[in-house]
């Protein structure tokens, strides 16, 4: 490997093991009954966030996501500590406590738990940026989120208008508990090209590779403002949300022995990636302690919008009409 | 087997352990048995999943091609099924959650809705959308909401809302036989519960009269759906404040006269009009507009949703849906 | 031409000739202040409805129309006089004054005036037919609708299900005021196949051809209940509505030259095309004679939905909860 | 140019034959010459067609790119506006007849509207979302509705409702100006009248106040947008039948504070509450509960649409719609 690739190897791995452990972490903090609600993890996807995030500008940038958002938000920079707190119903949330699970907002990071409902707003955020001369934005979209109608409008507007915007699929081969084939017909890769959206197609198994292709991808946006679409295969380890897993086993344990982040490990020196695995446990555990303990979420102070204010009315003169 | 309709002071005949989501659950089985035209659509539906909600668990497999998977098209749900229903079927479309009802609002509104007075009475629409809805999940803001207010007062459209002291099975049979759309709206919270007699009149779509305390009520209550949680024990409470009340919970509660009800309950000075989503506009609107039409009315006291967003943090859900307390408070409020 | 060639020709102008009759009668109608609202009239487009509309079955099946409906709905075999019934507000109008214009309703023929929003209704029926062993669908569609998202969810879902339906598309170049290309990225009929709809683009000038493609396509559709598109490039020569035309008008005069209307009727000998002609002018002023005298448009004795009835509570006992 | 807003008890300064049309045109212009965030957007909103209202005639020549001509997308014309305010920019973003805003409720009401509240004020959301509604043009049932009530008591939402005795410009910049997202509903109807001075009150979205007759009022009208058409005709006839009255005909009709209203004028006896819309839980049934749970209520009698489509046919539509006659008739009946 070569010094810069190893270097990307070294980061890409710490960030896929960082969204791991965090999920992990939630899934037991839900199983303990710690937490309330309901999450979906990203656990089997986290090349995807990793690899698409970093390529992104922090200063500049913006990300869109959906109900399954940890990975990407934890890739774009964001706090453990502030993602466990929001889930406690804590303060220090990344939204106060408000948002939960699928509705975060830090920094220009967007989620919302409507599939396909954030594709016309990332567009039009997207826009914005062009008319302010800088930025581009990415935006996250399930296999199963192709269901839905407001999504073709996004590709087209995106596209007649030259949105600076990278769609993202996660293309995991299910939605909820519904296999893609039972949800669509044709193939999915090929509908955004239909709406002038040039795609890639890749399988998500390698970091790396993704994050060249983001930044590929990102620099034809950046340089012509036209969206682009990369459409990775890729796979959930976990259940759709916390209720039961119904998918056939022993195809969950065939991808179970291709897990992405297991052969990103096997890259790095063993000594190298315990250290990183131990840091990685060591900061989520702060980072829970520090949430639990932080105070509970506050009500908003101000409620929006306000009623029409009473007018004295005593002082008006007036002519009948 | 439960019976399709109730007659006036019929105390229904459940209450042995069948839980509200059970009784939707056989109620969509016999009808999937008895009438060929019957068929389920939505998302996730299949077995072994059943439904976010499981409310379709093992129909699937008893009825196979009749229990459709769809894709996460909300719009082409609704459609697609108010196509089904001109097409002499009797569809019955499941929301995963009622929050996604707004992805269809045109295709109910402007499509299912509209169908059979515009087109002069050629067709009818004897359609059913299935939406759980409501809060107390902290499945956060949209997930949690309770829309149905939106979908009152439009020309063409019915909404059904059951509470476990109505027979939801019935409904949904008389849902899925009536020739006009019907929103059927089933609170999340509600699911569990197993059903309670009650006295309830009217039919298809009875309305439930509750009482408690001695004499005269001071007091009337109505609500709806999940209003009926804080309800029954504010009642209690009330009761053993020594304050008779009567509770009128209808299950259709679009075009709900309520005027009469307080009327036959003997006109009782206060009520309480309870609602879970936010005030403005909303069904207890609608019932307090009512009884000030009809003039005299008793003093009124709204009990609803906070003006806000329903946050995720599961203890600021609690303190901002109506509870027992604040209808307690409220009767209280209105009776010293 | 072959004997059953001309036979075709004959019926392809007449009915065409008639659907521009009582367009353009509809037309001076609404000038002349006789009707009120507005309208949106096919003439230039009438090879399509006559073309497609011949090829379907109306003992079984079913036309999917839209705001521009006049045509399919003359084409499927409604009488002129119940259309103009209809938009002078009489009780003998096809929808019983109800509809006007836009929200026709008739022996299987359905519109409304929502772009799209039709689209996952006819996808229903056609199910319906499915189920019930006999009958397919058409359903129109303009270029402008293709910016609903409602279309792709129902293109999806008929291919997905298996749908008995043909979508046609008059690609007339505008929604509107707003030529095709403000409106669309990509290739239009690029985007049915992507949804898995088979797709067979046409231009819309001769309707004997239109009949030949639209005959293949419902044998195709009746015969797998698969659903198919037929693209037909078409110009409408009025205005979008009765309000101006800005398009150009070099470019309005060069698709009058060639009008298929025009053309068609040059395929008949003179004397033909004359009778008809005389035949039609006879039966539109009659039709309109007799609905300009039909009695008003009356309310619906029913509303919809009744309100709960009132039970008698009187009888009722009842046990303290 | 337009004063952005209007002090208690202001008569604003129009009337010199100004229309609500050309305020509206005049108000888009001066935003857009003033502020480069400002843009506009909509199905065929550009020169020469200018809409289909014609309100944005003459803006897309003066401003190039800066009015843009969208697909028929409902939903991602709201929804991408609402990603242009969220960046920084002032967007108004038009739905042709507002019959089609059924087409992005999702967008308005499960994201526009709940950003700011849910991602704890870490975004506002200056949105407006135009929309030409109502009846009286025989557009038929899909063309004429009055769906605004569907939209008021939204969390985070604003409704804005102006007449010919606003100033419709000033409160189009204002709702431009707003944090949050407004729907800005324009009764098609009142685009050619002129505006007319009147007695306004509260900034930033003044409420009319009109007083009709001689001495204290006897009865009370309540009234919004296109409302607005019967009532002063009403309340002419009402006092040359010796009937003094008062209108209060507020722009902002969400959140609507109907009883202090009814208190400042001296508590008339009675109230008639108008509305184009049908009335199950509609704006008319929010003021009504409102007076009613103040206690003390007047006698109240809404004069609504119709509980059934809006039919294409002219004099059906005029007969199924509230009138002139039909206002002065309720507050006889309730006056007598
Ligand atoms: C409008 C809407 N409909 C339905 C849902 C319920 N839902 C949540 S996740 C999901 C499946 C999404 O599948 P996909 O896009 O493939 O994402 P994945 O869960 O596989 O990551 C569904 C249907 C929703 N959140 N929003
Ligand atoms: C949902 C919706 N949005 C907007 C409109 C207004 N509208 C009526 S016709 C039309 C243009 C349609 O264009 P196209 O589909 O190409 O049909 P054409 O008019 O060219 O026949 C529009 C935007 C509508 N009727 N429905
Ligand atoms: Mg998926
Ligand atoms: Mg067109």
């Amino acid at each position: 490997m070569a010094q810069a690739d190893e270097a990307l190897a070294v980061e890409l791995y710490t960030q896929m093991a960082l969204i791991r452990r965090v999920e992990e972490t939630l899934q037991a903090l839900f199983r303990q009954g710690r937490m309330r609600g309901t999450t979906h993890v990203s656990i089997g996807q986290e090349a995807c966030a990793a690899g698409v995030v970093g390529a992104m500008d922090r200063q500049r940038d913006f990300v869109f996501s959906t109900h399954r958002c940890h990975g990407h938000f934890l890739a774009w920079g964001g706090e453990p500590r502030a993602l466990f707190a929001e889930l406690f119903g804590r303060q220090t949330g990344v939204c106060g406590g408000l948002g939960g699970s699928q509705h975060l907002c830090w920094n220009g990071f967007f989620s919302n738990g409507i599939q396909a409902g954030m594709a016309p707003v990332a567009v039009g955020l997207a826009l914005s940026r062009k008319a302010a001369g800088e930025g581009i934005g990415v935006a996250f979209l399930g296999d199963g989120t192709f269901g839905e109608g407001a999504l073709y409008e996004s590709l087209n507007l995106a596209a007649l208008w030259g949105a600076p915007l990278l769609f993202v699929v996660e293309d995991n081969g299910y939605a909820q508990s519904t296999p893609r084939r039972m949800q669509h017909a044709g193939r999915l890769a090929g509908r955004p090209p239909a709406f002038g959206v040039e795609t890639v197609v890749h399988d998500a198994a390698d970091p790396i590779t993704i994050r060249r292709l983001a930044e590929a991808l990102t620099l034809a946006v950046r340089a012509d403002c036209r969206p682009r679409c990369l459409y990775l295969h890729t796979y959930r380890l976990a259940a759709h949300s916390l209720s039961e897993d119904y998918r056939d086993t022993e195809e969950i344990e065939r991808w179970r022995r291709a897990d992405p982040l297991a052969a990103m490990r096997r890259r790095l020196p063993d000594e190298q990636a315990d250290t990183i695995d131990r840091e990685i446990a060591a900061r989520v555990a702060d980072a829970v302690a520090a949430a639990e303990a932080d105070p509970p979420a506050r009500p908003r102070a101000v409620p929006l919008p306000e009623p029409v204010a009473l007018p004295s009315l005593a002082s008006a003169g007036g002519e009948p009409a | 087997m439960t019976p399709a309709g109730s007659a006036n002071g019929t105390v229904h005949p459940h209450g042995g352990g069948l839980t509200f989501r059970a009784s939707l659950t056989e109620a969509m089985d016999d009808l999937l048995r008895e009438d060929p035209r019957v068929l389920l659509l939505g998302e996730d539906v299949l077995d072994p999943y059943g439904g976010a909600f499981k409310v379709t668990r093992g129909l699937s497999g008893r009825y196979p091609g009749r229990v459709l998977a769809t894709p996460v098209s909300e719009a082409a749900i609704v459609g697609a099924a108010t196509g089904l229903a001109i097409g002499g079927l009797r569809p019955i479309a499941e929301v995963m959650f009622g929050d996604f009802i707004l992805l269809a609002t045109d295709e109910l509104i402007n499509h299912a809705a509209k169908f059979r007075a515009m087109y002069n009475d050629q067709v009818t629409v004897p359609l059913v959308v299935r939406a759980p809805a409501g809060g107390g999940r902290a499945y956060g803001p949209t997930h949690s909401q309770s829309l149905e207010k939106h979908f009152l007062g439009v020309p063409g459209l019915k909404v059904v809302a059951p509470t476990h002291l109505h027979d939801p099975g019935a409904l949904l049979r008389a849902a899925v036989a009536d020739p006009d759309p019907v929103l059927f709206i089933e609170h999340k919270l509600l699911y569990p519960l197993e059903l309670r007699p009650a006295e309830v009149h009217g039919t298809p779509y009875p309305t439930a009269v509750v009482r408690a305390g001695r004499g005269e009520p001071a007091v009337m209550l109505f609500a709806y759906g999940g209003g009926v949680r804080w309800c029954l024990p504010a009642m209690g409470r009330l009761a053993e404040a020594g304050i008779a009340s009567t509770l009128c919970l209808p299950s259709r509660i679009d075009r709900f006269a309520a005027w009469p009800w307080w009327d036959l309950a003997g006109r009782p000075p206060a009520a309480v009009l309870v609602e879970e989503g936010t005030a403005g506009a909303g069904w207890t609107a609608e019932v307090a507009a009512q009884l000030a039409e009809a003039g005299n009315p008793p003093v009124i006291r709204r009990v609803t949703g906070a003006d806000d967003i329903i946050p995720a943090a599961g203890h600021l859900e609690d303190a901002m849906l109506p509870s027992t307390d604040a209808v307690v408070a409220a009767a209280l409020a209105l009776v010293r």
